[in-house]
């Protein structure tokens, strides 16, 4: 007798207005099993997903869930079905507490106490089961991402799930919150549970999936063994091409020092000291890579060198020392200085989603002389040079009306990178570049970098992505609470010992035991926002 | 990728609207007993049928068109502007000051000093609000709401203890020379042969009105200052990545915004009534946010909306002249108008979009 | 003792000031924490005025006027919603006609129904709320301090000022202690978080939005048949705006709430006692310039000692999952 | 066919505009004739509806308010033959189609104010205005001397509604205000101040104390509750105006109380609050003004008041 799949999809179609997200997909997940999803940005993975949560209705096919057809008309029916979701995008509420998030829609009760009350209990042995350790009563917008994806998890755990489908859920976590992500869903696997994992590192899936599947333009293109394939071969058939999954690069070619920092402070919003006195430099032909997780003051660092963020200590571009506050410190200013800032969050700062490709690609330039007659801008010089960025980029659609939010994210990530790249800055800030970008994007976003140095300008890179971090750097400085803990070669280093320094632990060398960097990095992720 | 061509959305779906409100109003008409089509009818001639009527509803028209814009001009900002009201009224005090206490040698200059001087009273206006919300993070609807009463009670004490004349016990400015009296229609269409209506108050003031809207349209769309409002107005934190200063922009868009509002009083205060008189915007900067929702903030969409309520103040002016219907029918009228327009648009937009999307099908499948 | 009994006056009318303004801006604070806004509770609150002065004068019952004029708010209420929910329109320009909508129909329905020029008959006997003696408020009242404060302060008002107060402590012990409130505040932040946990948004929205029009029903049924007694055109006179105020002012929290409208009430008040400020400021205040103090007093203590008001995340945005 | 222009306030105001409604009401009742009417909505529309009804043939045409002379003397030369009589204006030059009717509110208004300080038994009495406007002051002028003649030791509180137009429709603030004058001592109140006063003698009325209504007889909203009301006799100007039709007499008119224009309304509703006495003191005080013993000052003669500072 063969068991019934645990999830099955006979021809789902859906069409969001003309565009046709998913086109006749079936698909058979076994229980017990890990199933990926790969496929290029917009494929159409998070629809299909979404449709089987019953976010979206599908325009055609069907649902089974254990071999019963399921007539999923929203996420409350996908929930009695038994199937949990974390999203690309966080569902949370921001100024709630976990706690509060955990519970809504599942709550015991009109009341909220016996509701919370009982969560606060399960939460502790659902936490203590899977090593998902949260504060319960910490608010959302107070904890970093990693901690966000917990209570994504959790959320579904709580509602008892026994399908949970990930979409892009390593996109933000560190190498070791990945390891540990892993860890759980190897766990949950062995309990029985079924799961479906959508991402776009390949490592991932030869890791941790028993099948995969690719997608294409909205089609399911190949659905195989994970022991049966490779890396390479899963690149091809998602990208329809060959990739190469290495970053190429000649020995760096060492300038003059662009950046120096010396002494640098900064206090957020809420004024806590998010940088307590950093010292770096940045050469000529140099790509410096920060490591750390979320939060400890990467994205500070970025803000102050790209002129929305105020400080106090040194920094000096070419010599020439940098205004920290007051009017000449602004984002126009740094430009002006032949700083680019690639930001880490595309959608909120490094472009604005409603306006056309042509509007974003002056976004920040758009003083440029080159920009204007008089005091108008010049639309038709915009356009036209947009045009020419989409096509050296590669973005599609090459269209510069098309509005930024109809871009996929990696061509929405290529729509910034060109407009800064082609600045030819002396010295790029890049923040989180590659992130939910897919493999094919990510090939070609290393190979500007990389060319970048190669012209002989500086680059200061802030990844949570090691891998990333060691493929491009030349020189890697770790931060930790807001202090660079080191620095460290990429040859003579490895995952593991930066993992360490992130973590705060400069004595690399002796042993430490997995909870003492659990709960240093628990720490350590906390101003992430 | 749209699903709907550009003209379905611009003309077809507005038109379904209006034409669901115009039967609805219809209905209110029958239920209070009186004839639909006849009023209807008496509307049409009346605001649209004469050189006449189209006189009142272009004046109606100018007042809107400024009002209209200078909600806009906010809303680019993300800033709610609710002080037009206010603005507006104190533009008239810049007017008035400029009519009556400058020996303009022509009327043209007049209006140029007018305009200006309106403009400024009006930016003066706004700016406290703007400077406040910029730097104490006070919240702009509630201060400009709060503007709107203290520029009425600062009207009615300028009105009533200074610029009253003595003896006159009219809470009302002196009248103005005729030196400045501006231009009506029928003045400017006289040379041309067209014998433009007397009575009407429209005046060149229409003009600055409509130049207006070209101005707001250059500049938000097509100088850098409008770009970094649109920014600002879309994303604050990706303005702030890219230099943008909020508080320029909040003061910046707030000013030309209660200037816009200001300069309204070159049509109501010199065109028309050629003195100030108490209350002389008379709900204008309201039915201005009504106007700019309805046109979606853009110039074109205020100029004609700023047309459709001057043809319902003046055709309900008509209807209240020659009938008993009530004058409140009119705003009836507006708010049904309003509605099917500018918040139930979907309910018409979206079965449209189904038809379009079937009949592309059909035609690609 | 002259001085405390005029200071117990004062608050007395600032207690009545307050109470429509306090209504209105609790309705306010559960639609806007639903996440939809609404600019229309002026033309809500007029709309309940009428009804409620009109069904109280035709049948004598205020109670049946009460629910004439919560009915009627919440017609419009459902007018909102079904723009703003259902159809996704623009919230903004929804409130904007149902303001509109109110003033033009209440007059052409008055003038319909009663021909007298947009009024309604004048109430009278059981056709208007009451003040209510509140028990042994007669028999205390000689009691130093506590006896006028009960007598003049607490006791004598309209049923509908106690249910406006009592609305302050339920508002947050349903907001933040049920299960309901939970929701409620969840899909004014994040409607994707409750549509995903399995809640229906539009359920919730829909809910928020009738609550807020019971609630305006109230605070226009007060006005005409509590503080008057009987409809004239246009009687709301602002309030709901001044409402709408107070709700930022108090940045969406019940008890702020109640805190920003008795301000906005004791300005009102004040207003009404020119003598008082004479006395206490040493100077006669001319006679516009009192007029405008309260909105001058509004902004400065905006200015000067509120921070910035963060409205619900996604307040004003309809929910669009798909386009 | 006449035709007859309200003001601002609307028809049903209870007050100005009604009374003209009123004396329109008894012309057509009498002779079985027709008008036509409009209420005036906003600035731009009085010099509209002047020129659209006489460009139509209406003759005469009856306007309400101040606000209306800028307007009439703009048109008004420019139909000759047709007749224009505007109530509340007298100071327009050189217009002989005009006729210009004014009253002496504050004559009436003195009458009230005698009647109100004596009939007060806490010494204190008080007076509403609606929007801040020297007509307004006018009446509460006369008031404040009235009251100050019948008992020199009376106190007088005065305050207005407001600056924006809500002013005259905002009953709330009335009961508010008028509750506030009754915790100061007033004990009779006078509303000059449109749908505002509604709520002014609404609570008067509930609070026991006296109330004044304005312009129309206002006595029987609330019969022996309210003390009398300032007439003033715009119903009178209308009908007569209607009546003399086309040939209605131009010029300028001021009606006082020796024209029985202004004067204090005296019906069942409130016969027994105005006692043998209090008629007797106030009708002598009637005979001196018309004889001119008594002079009652005008607010607009200097623009101040001796009884009484606003
Ligand atoms: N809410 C939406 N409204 C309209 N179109 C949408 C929407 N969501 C997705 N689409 C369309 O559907 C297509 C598939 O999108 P989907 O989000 O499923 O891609 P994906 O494979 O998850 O991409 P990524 O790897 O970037 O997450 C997109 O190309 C887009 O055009
Ligand atoms: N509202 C929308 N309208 C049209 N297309 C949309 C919409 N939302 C998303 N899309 C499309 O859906 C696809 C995937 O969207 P998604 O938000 O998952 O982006 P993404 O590529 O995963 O970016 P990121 O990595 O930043 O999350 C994109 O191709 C985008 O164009
Ligand atoms: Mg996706
Ligand atoms: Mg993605």
């Amino acid at each position: 007798m063969t068991t019934a799949p645990a999830i099955e999809l006979k021809g789902i179609s859906k069409a969001f207005g003309p565009v046709q997200a998913n086109k006749d997909i079936s698909i058979r997940v076994m229980p017990g099993t890990i199933h990926g999803i790969i496929g290029e940005n917009g494929a159409g993975k998070s629809t299909l997903m979404s449709i089987l949560y019953g976010f979206y209705k599908a325009d055609k096919g069907e649902v089974f869930i254990s071999g019963k057809k399921a007539n999923i008309t929203d996420s409350q029916a996908a929930i009695a079905a038994g199937i949990g979701m974390v999203f690309q995008h966080f569902k949370l509420v921001e100024n709630f507490t976990v706690l509060e998030n955990i519970i809504l829609g599942a709550e015991d009760g009109r009341w909220l106490k016996p509701s919370i009350a009982k969560a606060r209990r399960t939460l502790v042995e659902l936490a203590a089961d899977y090593g998902l350790n949260v504060k319960p009563d910490a608010l959302i917008q107070d904890i970093g991402v990693g901690m966000q994806q917990r209570v994504e998890i959790l959320k579904a755990l709580y509602r008892q799930a026994d399908i949970l489908i990930l979409d892009e859920p390593t996109g933000v976590l560190t190498p070791s919150e990945a390891d540990q992500l892993f860890r759980i869903l190897d766990r949950l696997r062995s309990e029985g549970k079924t799961i479906i994992l959508i991402t776009h590192k390949l490592r991932e899936i030869m890791e941790i999936t028993d099948t995969v599947s690719v997608m294409r333009r909205g089609e399911m293109t190949a659905t195989v063994k994970t022991s049966e394939t490779t890396p390479a071969e899963l690149a091809e058939l998602m990208v329809g091409r060959k990739v190469l999954l290495r970053v190429d690069k000649s020995p760096a070619k060492l300038g003059d020092v662009v950046l120096d920092v010396k002494g640098l402070r900064v206090r957020d919003e809420k004024g806590v000291e998010r940088l307590k006195g950093i010292d770096l430099q940045v050469r000529a032909g140099e790509v410096l890579g920060i490591a750390g997780v979320a939060g400890n003051g990467q994205s500070e660092l970025l803000e102050i060198l790209g002129g929305y963020a105020d400080g106090t200590g040194s920094i000096t571009v070419n010599g020439q020392p940098l205004d920290l506050t007051g009017k000449l410190s602004d984002g126009q200013s740094r430009r002006a200085r032949g700083i680019a800032h690639v930001p880490e969050d595309r959608q909120r700062e490094g472009l604005i989603m409603d306006f056309t490709a042509w509007e974003n690609a002056a976004f920040g330039y758009h003083h440029d002389p080159a920009y204007r007659s008089g005091v108008l801008m010049n639309n038709a010089a915009i356009r036209e040079d947009t045009e020419g960025k989409m096509e050296r980029f590669d973005v599609r659609p090459p269209d510069p009306k098309l509005a930024a939010k109809n871009f996929s994210g990696g061509n929405q990530q290529k729509i910034v990178l060109a407009r800064e790249i082609e600045r030819n800055p002396d010295l790029l800030l890049i923040g989180q570049p590659t992130r939910g970008v897919d493999i094919g994007a990510i090939e070609f976003i290393h190979q500007q970098i990389i060319a970048l140095r190669d012209q002989g300008k500086a680059v200061l890179l802030v990844s949570v992505e090691l891998e990333e971090i060691i493929a491009l750097s030349d020189r890697i400085a770790v931060m930790f609470d807001g202090h660079i803990m080191g620095e460290r070669l990429p040859s003579e280093t490895d995952e593991k010992e930066l993992g360490l320094l992130m973590a705060g632990i400069t004595d690399t060398d002796t042993p430490h035991s997995v909870e003492e960097v659990q709960a240093n990095l628990a720490h350590a992720g906390e101003g992430a926002k | 990728m749209e699903v709907m061509p550009k003209w379905a959305e611009v003309i077809l779906v507005p038109l379904i609207s209006l034409l669901l409100a115009a039967i609805l109003s219809a209905l209110v008409i029958l239920a209070i007993g009186e004839d639909p089509i006849a009023a209807v009818k008496m509307m049409v001639t009346g605001a649209l049928g004469s050189t006449y009527g189209w006189g009142y509803t272009l004046y109606y028209a100018t007042n809107f068109m400024f009002t209209g814009l200078a909600v806009s001009v906010a809303f680019h900002a993300r800033m709610f502007n609710i002080g037009g009201e206010g603005q507006a009224a104190l533009g008239g005090l810049g007017v008035a000051l400029a009519c009556l206490y400058i020996p303009w040698p022509h009327w043209s200059l007049a209006l140029v000093g007018a305009a200006v001087a309106g403009g400024l009273f009006g930016a003066a206006w706004a700016a406290i609000p703007a400077w406040l919300q910029a730097r104490r993070g006070s919240h702009i609807v509630i201060t400009t709401i709060m503007f709107n009463f203290i520029a009425a009670s600062l009207l009615n004490y300028v009105l009533v203890n200074l610029l009253r004349p003595k003896g006159s016990q009219d809470p009302a400015s002196a009248r103005f020379v005729d030196t400045v009296n501006l231009p009506t229609l029928h003045d400017m269409l006289a040379p041309i042969g067209i014998n433009f209506s007397k009575s009407g108050p429209a005046n060149v003031s229409l003009l600055i009105a409509i130049a207006a809207c070209v101005f707001v349209w250059f500049l938000i769309w097509r100088t850098r200052l409008g770009y970094e409002i649109r920014s600002f107005g879309n994303s604050e934190s990706a303005a702030r990545y890219a230099g943008i200063r909020p508080f320029k922009i909040i003061m910046v868009s707030m000013m030309i915004s209660g200037a816009l509002a200001g300069m309204m009083a070159i049509n109501n205060v010199m065109g028309e009534a050629e003195r100030l008189v108490m209350n002389s915007v008379e709900g204008a900067g309201f039915i201005g946010i009504a106007v700019a929702l309805m046109g979606r903030s853009h110039p074109f969409g205020v100029f004609i909306a700023a047309i459709l309520f001057g043809f319902l103040y003046q055709g309900g002016a008509e209807l209240a002249l020659w009938t008993s219907i009530p004058r409140e029918l009119i705003v009836v009228i507006q708010a049904l108008v309003i509605l099917f327009t500018g918040a139930l648009d979907n309910m018409v937009r979206m079965p449209l979009e189904r038809i379009f999307l079937s009949l592309r099908n059909r035609k690609e499948g | 003792m002259d001085a405390y009994l005029t200071i117990l006056q004062l608050l007395d009318s600032t207690v009545r000031l307050a109470t429509p303004l306090l209504l209105a801006c609790l309705a306010g604070l559960y639609s806007e924490r639903a996440g939809i806004f609404d600019i229309g509770l002026e033309g809500k609150m007029l709309a309940a005025a009428f009804f409620s002065a009109a069904v109280a004068a035709v049948t004598g019952s205020v109670w049946v006027g009460l629910l004439a004029g919560i009915a009627a708010s919440l017609v419009l209420s459902a007018i909102h919603g079904i723009a703003s929910i259902t159809f996704r329109g623009n919230q903004l320009i929804s409130g904007v006609a149902i303001n509109f909508l109110a003033a033009g129909l209440t007059v052409l329905v008055a003038q319909a129904w009663f021909r007298q020029g947009g009024r309604t008959p004048s109430l009278f006997g059981k056709g208007r709320f009451e003040p209510i003696t509140l028990p042994f408020a007669e028999s205390l009242q000689s009691v130093p301090i506590i006896g006028p404060l009960y007598y003049e302060l607490i006791s004598g008002h309209s049923i509908l000022v106690y249910l406006a107060f009592a609305a302050v402590p339920f508002t947050w012990w349903l907001l933040f202690r049920t299960r309901f409130g939970l929701r409620l505040r969840a899909v004014g932040e994040n409607p994707a978080a409750v549509d995903t946990a399995g809640v229906s948004v539009v359920g919730l929205r829909f809910a928020a939005v009738g609550i807020c029009g019971v609630l305006c029903g109230i605070a226009g049924a007060y006005l005409s048949t509590a503080l008057q007694a009987g409809f004239v055109k246009d009687m709301s006179a602002g309030r709901g705006f001044i409402a709408l105020a107070a709700l930022i002012f108090a940045k969406w929290r019940p008890w702020h709430a109640l805190y920003a409208t008795l301000l906005f009430g004791l300005f009102g008040a004040l207003e009404t006692r020119p003598d008082v400020i004479e006395a206490v400021i040493g100077m006669k205040v001319q006679g516009q310039l009192l007029s405008a103090l309260p909105y001058i007093m509004t902004v400065i203590i905006l200015a000067g000692f509120v921070g910035k008001a963060i409205p619900p995340r996604a307040g004003g945005e309809p929910y669009v999952k798909e386009r | 066919e006449p035709a007859l222009i309200y003001d601002l306030g609307g028809k049903f105001d209870k007050s100005f505009n009604e009374a003209a409604f009123n004396g329109a009401q008894r012309w057509v009742e009498e002779t079985g004739g027709t008008y036509r009417e409009i209420e005036m909505q906003s600035e731009a529309q009085r010099e509209q509806a002047l020129r659209r009804f006489a460009d139509a043939g209406a003759n005469p045409i009856i306007t309400m308010g101040f606000g209306m002379a800028d307007p009439l003397s703009s048109v008004a030369p420019d139909f000759p033959d047709t007749k224009f009589v505007v109530v509340d204006v007298t100071w327009l030059e050189g217009l002989d189609n005009v006729r210009q009717i004014g009253f002496a509110e504050h004559e009436g208004s003195y009458l009230v104010g005698m009647l109100a300080a004596l009939a007060s038994k806490t010494g204190t009495v008080s007076f509403i205005g609606g929007m801040d406007i020297p007509l307004i002051r006018h009446f509460g002028c006369g008031f404040a001397q009235g009251a100050k003649a019948a008992n020199p030791d009376v106190k007088i509180i005065a305050n207005m509604t407001g600056t924006t137009p809500d002013a005259w429709n905002d009953p709330v603030k009335g009961s508010e205000l008028t509750k506030a004058q009754i915790s100061q001592g007033s004990d009779v109140v006078f509303a000059a101040a449109g749908g505002t006063g509604v709520g002014v003698l609404q609570t008067a009325a509930d609070s026991g104390i006296l109330s004044i209504g304005v312009d129309s007889n206002q006595n029987h909203l609330h019969p022996g509750k309210v003390l009398t009301s300032m007439l003033k006799r715009v119903d009178n100007a209308v009908y007569d105006a209607l009546k003399a039709g086309e040939n209605v007499e131009t010029g300028v008119f001021t009606f006082g109380l020796a024209e029985d224009g202004v004067g204090y309304a005296l019906d069942e509703n409130n016969a027994s609050l105005i006692t043998a006495e209090m008629k007797a003191t106030v009708d002598a005080a009637r005979d001196s003004i018309i004889s001119g013993d008594t002079k009652v000052v005008s607010y607009y003669e200097n623009d101040s008041c001796p009884a009484i500072d606003f």
